[in-house]
C-alpha cells in the first residue's frame, strides 16, 4: 500500500527542450485514426517526436444514456448498460442488476450468482482478449490479433447460445437470471476452458519474451501508485502499479468471496507490467470459472422481485471490478418506477485521464501504446 | 472518525448510513475543509466519483456528491453537499487529481462550476452548446437546435 | 530462319552478360525480361504474402478471385489502375507528381547489375555493388520528396523517419558489404572487386559461399546485412516509415491509385534487390548448394533437375486441390481454373527437362530460390515481430550494427591479412 | 583525334559520345540554373540532385564509373538526403519570406562572365603549339578502374597520394568530431 500521506498533486517535469525546439508541432490524433480505438482525439503538441503535452478531446460518442436512464424505467433501462461498455456488456450488467436490487433489498438466488460468475469472468477474458489482439497490433504485432479473436469467439458463441445475442448480450435481468442455462452449458464452458489454457501459452509465446515487445513496452507510459491512486485509475492498470487492490477481494459482491483467486499485480507500472497482469487475469478468470462451474447449485434463478420495479426513496452506490477497473452505479431513488437519477462511474473515462501523465515526454509512438495499454471503450468514456 | 468529525464540526456535518452505505450531509461552508480533512487525517485517499442530482422544486437547487474511498480502511463514504443553482464549489483537484474530468462533467451536465479548476470547460458536449442536459428542465429531445444548424449544417437542428 | 536461330544460338552460347558484350538488342531483350519477371514476381510475391500471413493467423487469405484466390493481385491492380488518382489541393503538385517515379526508377534500376547467372545479368559493371547500393540509396530521395510534397504533417514525420532510417542503416549495411569485398581479394593476384559476377565467381574459386569464410566472421556480417536489409527497405519490424497506427500509412498516405501503387511495386521490388544482393554476397549467388562437397558429374545432373521437379511439384499439388475441390456447380469454374494452372506449371516443368533448357536456367533457378527463401523471411518477421519504436531503432543502428560492422572489417582484414601472409610463406597459394 | 586508338584494347568503342556528352552538359547547365533561380528549397535541391547525377554519368562517360559510384552513394544518396532533412525540419514558409541570397545577380553576372572568359582562353591558349588540354584522353580500362584507382592510393610501389588521402581522412574525421561537439550541449 502507498503511503497516502505523502500524496500530492502530481509534479510533473516538463521535458527537456531539444533540437530546434522553436518548432514545436500540433498534431491531431483522431477522431478517426487506426489506434485511437474508436473516435477519441488526442490533440498533442510534439516536439520531434516528443510528447510536450496533450489533450483529449472526448465526446464523439456521447448518448446521453444517465439521461436516457431518467426516463426509463428500472428494467427499460438495463439493455442500455450493454452499449456503454460494449465489450464488457455482462460487466455492466451485472454492476447494474446488483445495484438495482441493493436499492430493492433482494438477493439474487445462489444458482443465478454462479451462472453470473462464470459468465461475468467470461466476459472479462473476452474483454482482454480485444485488448490485446488490439493493443498488439497497435504496437505492429499483427498476429496475435488473429488468435485472440480466434478464441473470443468461442466466448461469444457460450453467450449466444444462453442468451442468444453476442455483444450486448443483456444476459442478467433485475433478481436473478430470466433464462435457465441451456443444456450441455456446463460441458461448454468445461470444454472452453480447456480450450482456451494452451491458447494463452500461445499468445504469450509469440509476445512475452519477445525482445522488441519488451523494448517497446518496458519503461513505457509508467505510473507510480501514488500517481496512480490520485488520478482515481483502478483495474489492472492501477495493480501493475503495485497496488493490490481488486473490488471482488476488497469489498466483495456477487458471490466473489466462495471462490479462491490470487490478485496479480505488477511492479514497475509500465506498459509492459500491464500486459503480464492481464495475461495473469486470464489464467485467474480460468480459476473462478472451474471453481464455479463445478459447483453450480440447483434451485431457482430468479429472487422474489415485484413486477413493477418500485424501489423504496434512497439512494445507493455499487460498484464492481469491471475488466477496465472499477464501474460504478450511483442511483437516487425517488420511489417511482423511474431512476430519479442514475450516475455511472465508469472506469475508462477516469482511467484515460492518466493518459496524459503517461505520455508526457515519451515518444508517439508510445503515446498509441499507452492507450491501448489503458484499455479504453470510447462507448463507455462518452456514454 | 464520524464521531470526531462530529465533534469537531458540530452541526454542519449529519453522518447518515442507508442500506448499509455510509454518508454524511455537509454544509456547504464546510466542504472545502471536510474534503481537505478527509483527505489528509482520515486517509480518503482515491476520489472514487463527482456527481451532482437536480431537485428542481427545492430552493437549494443541487445535491453535489463526492464519494470517497480509502485504501487503508477499505472503506467507502459519500460526502453530500446542498447548493443553489449558480452557486459554485472549490474544485478539488489540488486535492485528488481525478477530479479534473469529474468536475468538468458536473458542469456539462449540471452547470454548476468548481472555483480554481484548471480548466473548466465542457466536456463531453461541445464547447458551444447550450444548456445543461441532467437538469431536470432539460427535456429529452430537447437539443441546441442553434449549434447543430451551424456546426453540422443540419436544417432541422434535429 | 535458319540465320536467327544461329544468332541466337550464338549469343547464348557466348560467355558474356548483353552489356559486356556490347549488344544494344540483347541488352534491351534482357531489360525488357528482367522487367516483366520482375513484375511477375512482384505481383506472385503479393499472392504469397497475403497467403502466407492470413494461413499465420489463422485465416484463409484472398479466396473469391479466381481459385485460391489465385487472381487477387490482377484484381487489385485493375482496381489500383482504375481508381481516382488525387492530388491534394494544398500539395506541391509536381514533386507530388515526380516522387513516386523517382522511387520506381531507383528500384529497377538496381537491377541493372543483379546476376542471375554468369552470363544472365543485363550488364557486369566492374562498380556493380557499389552501383546497387549507391542507386537503391537515391530511392529515399522519392520518399522524402513524397512526404515533403503531400503538405500533411503524417506524410512528413514518414519521410523524415525514413530519410533517418535509411542513412543510418546503409551505414551498418556498406561495412558488411566492405568485408565480403576483402574477401574476394583472396586470391593469386591479391585484388579484390566490386562486380557483381566476380563476387560470385571468387565464392566459386574459393569453393566456398561467403557465409561460411572465416567462420564466423562471415556469419556476422551477413546477419548485420540481414538486418539493415530489412529496415533499408521499410519493412516490418523496421516498418516505421508506414507505421500503420501511428502515421496512418506514412509518405504515402496521401496517394492513391496508380501513384500508389508505384510505391507498392516500389517496395517489393527493393526487397527483391536487397535480397539478391545478400545472396550474390554471402550465399553464393546462382552457384547451387555445396558446391565445394557433391562436385561430382552426377550431382550436378542432379541439381540440375531440381527447377523442373519443383515445377512438378507445384503442378501436382495443383491437381491434389483440383480433386479437393468442392463437386458443385459454383466450383466448375475454380476448378477448371485451377486444372489448367496446374497443366501449365506441369508444362513448365516438362520444358524444364530437357537438357538444352535445363542447364541454361540451372543458375537462374538456383538464383531465385534464394531469393525467394528471403521473401519468405519478410513474410516470416511481419506476422512475427511488433514494430521498433523509432529511438530504438536508431539504437539498433548505430549503437549495435555499426560497432559490430566496423570490428567486423577491422577483424576480416585482419584474419585475410594472415591467410595471404601463409600463403607467400608456403609459396603456394592456398584460399 | 583518334580517340578510339586511345581506348585499352578489350574495351568497347564507346557509343554517341558527342550526344551524350552534350545531353548531359545540358542538364547540368539547366539543374545548376534552377538550383538559384527557384524560390522553393526543397525544388532547390531536386534540381542540385538532377546535376549530380548528370554529373556522375559524365564521369562515366569519362571511364571512371568508380568516381560515378562514388557520387551517386555520397552526394546524391547522402548529402542530399540530409540537405533535404535540414530543408523540412525549418519550416519553408518562414524562409520564404525571409530575404533571397539570390538578389545580387549583377555581381553574379560579372563572375560568371569573368569565368567563362577564362575557360574560354584556356582553351584557345596554345603554347609551343600545343593547346593545353591535351587531344587524346588518358584513360584507365574500365574493368578496371577501381583496382587502378586502389593502386594509386594505396600500393607500395605505384602509389602516391596515400599520404594526402590519409590527410585527407583525418580532416574528415575532425569534422566529424566537431559537428559532434556541437551539436551536443553536455559530452
Amino acid at each position: 500500500m502507498t503511503d497516502p500521506t505523502s500524496l500530492s498533486p502530481l509534479d510533473l517535469e516538463t521535458p527537456d527542450k531539444t533540437f530546434l525546439d522553436a518548432n514545436e508541432l500540433v498534431i491531431n490524433m483522431g477522431p478517426q485514426h487506426p489506434a485511437t480505438h474508436g473516435v477519441l482525439r488526442v490533440i498533442l503538441r510534439l516536439d520531434g517526436e516528443k510528447v510536450m503535452g496533450l489533450e483529449c478531446v472526448i465526446g464523439y460518442l456521447h448518448r446521453g444514456v444517465e439521461k436516457i436512464a431518467e426516463n426509463r424505467t428500472y428494467t427499460m433501462f438495463n439493455p442500455y448498460v450493454d452499449r456503454m461498455d460494449y465489450v464488457a456488456a455482462v460487466s455492466n450488467g451485472l454492476g447494474y442488476c446488483e445495484a438495482v436490487e441493493k436499492l430493492l433489498n433482494v438477493e439474487a438466488p445462489p444458482r443465478a450468482q454462479y451462472v453470473r460468475v462464470i459468465l461475468t469472468e467470461l466476459n472479462r477474458m473476452a474483454s482482454h482478449q480485444l485488448w490485446l489482439g488490439t493493443h498488439a497490433l497497435d504496437i505492429g504485432a499483427i498476429t496475435p490479433l488473429f488468435y485472440t479473436f480466434r478464441d473470443r469467439e468461442e466466448i461469444l458463441k457460450i453467450f449466444e447460445k444462453y442468451c442468444g445475442a453476442r455483444l450486448t448480450t443483456h444476459a442478467f435481468r433485475i433478481g436473478g437470471l430470466q433464462y435457465e442455462t441451456y443444456d450441455g452449458f456446463e460441458k461448454d464452458v468445461k470444454t472452453f476452458v480447456a480450450f482456451v489454457r494452451p491458447k494463452i501459452d500461445e499468445y504469450e509465446e509469440l509476445l512475452t519474451t519477445n525482445r522488441i515487445w519488451l523494448e517497446r513496452t518496458k519503461g513505457v507510459g509508467k505510473i507510480s501508485g501514488k500517481d496512480a491512486i490520485a488520478l482515481g485509475v483502478t483495474g489492472p492498470v492501477l495493480r501493475a502499479s503495485g497496488v493490490k487492490w481488486d473490488i471482488r477481494k476488497a469489498l466483495p459482491y456477487a458471490n466473489y468471496k466462495n471462490f479462491d483467486f490470487d490478485i496479480p499485480t505488477g511492479e514497475n507500472g509500465d506498459t509492459y507490467d500491464r500486459y503480464l497482469v492481464r495475461m495473469a487475469e486470464f489464467r485467474q478468470s480460468l480459476r473462478i470459472i472451474e471453481q464455479a462451474v463445478d459447483h453450480i447449485p440447483e434451485g431457482p434463478i430468479m429472487a422474489k422481485v415485484p413486477k413493477v420495479i418500485k424501489p423504496p426513496v434512497g439512494e445507493i452506490y455499487h460498484s464492481i471490478e469491471a475488466p477496465k477497473g472499477e464501474l460504478g452505479y450511483f442511483i437516487v431513488s425517488d420511489g417511482s418506477t423511474q431512476p430519479y437519477r442514475i450516475r455511472v462511474r465508469p472506469p475508462s473515462f477516469v482511467n484515460l485521464q492518466a493518459l496524459e501523465v503517461m505520455c508526457r515526454g515519451q515518444l508517439v509512438a508510445d503515446v498509441i501504446a499507452v492507450i491501448g495499454t489503458l484499455d479504453i471503450v470510447l462507448g463507455e468514456v462518452d456514454r | 472518525m464520524i464521531a470526531k468529525l462530529k465533534g469537531n464540526y458540530g452541526s454542519g456535518i449529519e453522518p447518515l448510513t442507508y442500506l448499509g452505505q455510509n454518508y454524511m450531509v455537509v454544509d456547504r461552508s464546510l466542504i472545502p475543509e471536510i474534503l481537505q480533512v478527509l483527505r489528509n487525517e482520515e486517509q480518503f485517499d482515491y476520489c472514487v466519483d463527482i456527481t451532482a442530482v437536480h431537485y428542481p422544486k427545492r430552493e437549494k437547487q443541487f445535491d453535489v456528491l463526492w464519494i470517497l474511498y480509502s485504501f487503508p480502511r477499505n472503506q467507502r463514504i459519500r460526502v453530500k453537499t446542498q447548493i443553489a443553482d449558480g452557486e459554485t464549489l472549490p474544485s478539488s483537484v489540488p486535492i485528488w487529481a481525478t477530479t479534473n474530468w469529474l468536475e468538468r462533467e458536473v458542469f456539462d451536465m449540471f452547470g454548476i462550476r468548481f472555483d480554481g479548476h484548471p480548466d473548466m470547460k465542457r466536456i463531453l458536449l461541445p464547447d458551444g452548446w447550450k444548456g445543461h442536459p441532467l437538469r431536470k428542465d432539460y427535456g429529452i429531445l430537447q437539443q441546441d437546435n442553434e449549434w447543430v444548424q451551424i456546426n453540422l449544417g443540419i436544417e432541422s437542428g434535429q | 530462319m535458319h540465320a536467327l536461330m544461329q544468332y541466337i544460338q550464338s549469343y547464348l552460347d557466348s560467355d558474356k552478360t548483353p552489356g559486356g558484350a556490347g549488344n544494344i538488342f540483347w541488352a534491351t531483350v534482357y531489360i525488357l525480361l528482367v522487367f516483366a519477371g520482375l513484375s511477375v514476381a512482384v505481383i506472385a510475391m503479393n499472392w504469397l504474402e497475403r497467403k502466407i500471413l492470413a494461413h499465420m493467423q489463422v485465416r484463409l487469405g484472398p479466396m473469391r478471385v479466381g481459385p485460391h484466390g489465385l487472381l487477387q493481385p490482377i484484381a487489385d491492380a485493375i482496381k489500383l489502375l482504375l481508381k481516382e488518382d488525387i492530388i491534394p489541393a494544398e500539395a506541391d503538385a509536381v514533386v507530388f507528381w515526380i516522387a513516386p517515379f523517382i522511387v520506381v526508377l531507383a528500384a529497377f534500376t538496381v537491377f541493372v547489375v543483379v546476376p542471375f547467372g554468369p552470363t544472365h545479368a543485363i550488364t557486369d559493371m566492374n562498380i556493380g555493388i557499389l552501383f546497387m547500393l549507391g542507386v537503391s540509396s537515391l530511392s529515399v530521395l522519392g520518399i522524402v520528396t513524397a512526404g515533403w510534397a503531400s503538405n500533411s504533417h503524417y506524410p512528413l514525420i514518414g519521410a523524415l523517419r525514413s530519410s533517418a532510417q535509411m542513412v543510418s542503416y546503409e551505414v551498418a549495411m556498406g561495412l558488411a558489404v566492405v568485408s565480403v569485398i576483402l574477401m574476394t581479394s583472396l586470391n593469386d593476384q591479391s585484388t579484390g572487386t566490386l562486380s557483381m559476377i566476380g563476387i560470385v565467381q571468387a565464392q566459386l574459386a574459393q569453393q566456398e559461399w561467403f557465409i561460411f569464410k572465416f567462420f564466423p566472421l562471415g556469419l556476422i556480417g551477413f546477419g548485420i546485412f540481414a538486418i539493415a536489409m530489412v529496415a533499408e527497405t521499410n519493412r516490418a519490424p523496421f516498418d516505421l516509415p508506414e507505421a500503420e497506427s501511428e502515421l496512418t500509412a506514412g509518405f504515402h498516405t496521401e496517394y492513391s491509385g496508380f501513384r500508389w501503387s508505384l510505391f507498392f511495386l516500389a517496395e517489393y521490388s527493393a526487397m527483391i534487390a536487397v535480397s539478391s544482393i545478400a545472396v550474390t554476397l554471402w550465399l553464393g549467388g546462382w552457384l547451387r548448394p555445396f558446391p565445394n562437397l557433391l562436385v561430382a558429374p552426377p550431382w550436378d545432373l542432379v541439381f540440375s533437375l531440381f527447377p523442373a521437379i519443383t515445377f512438378l511439384l507445384l503442378a501436382a499439388m495443383c491437381f491434389y486441390n483440383t480433386a479437393r475441390m468442392p463437386k458443385h456447380p459454383l466450383f466448375k469454374v475454380q476448378t477448371i481454373g485451377l486444372a489448367g494452372f496446374g497443366v501449365v506449371l506441369g508444362l513448365i516443368g516438362l520444358i524444364l527437362f530437357l537438357p538444352a533448357v535445363r542447364l541454361r536456367v540451372n543458375d537462374i533457378f538456383w538464383f531465385s530460390a534464394k531469393v525467394a527463401g528471403f521473401m519468405y523471411l519478410y513474410i516470416w518477421y511481419r506476422g512475427t515481430f511488433p514494430r521498433y519504436r523509432f529511438d530504438q531503432l536508431m539504437k539498433v543502428g548505430w549503437k549495435v550494427l555499426l560497432p559490430t560492422g566496423l570490428a567486423l572489417l577491422v577483424l576480416t582484414a585482419f584474419v585475410g591479412m594472415r591467410t595471404e601472409l601463409w600463403a607467400e610463406l608456403q609459396g603456394v597459394w592456398r584460399p | 583525334m583518334n580517340p578510339a586508338g586511345m581506348i585499352p584494347a578489350g574495351t568497347n568503342p564507346p557509343v554517341a559520345t558527342p550526344f551524350f556528352f552534350y545531353l548531359l552538359a545540358a542538364i547540368m547547365v539547366i539543374g545548376g540554373v534552377m538550383v538559384i533561380t527557384r524560390k522553393n528549397a526543397v525544388h532547390s535541391a531536386m534540381a542540385l540532385i538532377t546535376t549530380l547525377l548528370a554529373q556522375a554519368a559524365l564521369y562515366l562517360m569519362l571511364y571512371a564509373p568508380f568516381v560515378a559510384g562514388v557520387q551517386i552513394i555520397l552526394y546524391a544518396g547522402g548529402i542530399m538526403v540530409l540537405f533535404l532533412f535540414v530543408i523540412m525540419l525549418i519550416s519553408i514558409e518562414r524562409a520564404e519570406k525571409e530575404r533571397q541570397f539570390n538578389k545580387q545577380w549583377p555581381v553574379g553576372i560579372v563572375a560568371a562572365a569573368a569565368l567563362g572568359g577564362l575557360f574560354i582562353a584556356v582553351y584557345t591558349t596554345t603554347t609551343k603549339g600545343r593547346a593545353l588540354f591535351p587531344e587524346g584522353r588518358m584513360t584507365y580500362g574500365e574493368t578496371q578502374n577501381t583496382q587502378q584507382i586502389a593502386a594509386l592510393l594505396f600500393d607500395r610501389t605505384a602509389g602516391q597520394y596515400m599520404f594526402a588521402f590519409e590527410i585527407a581522412s583525418l580532416l574528415l574525421l575532425v569534422a566529424i568530431i566537431g559537428a559532434v561537439v556541437m551539436a551536443k550541449k553536455r559530452i
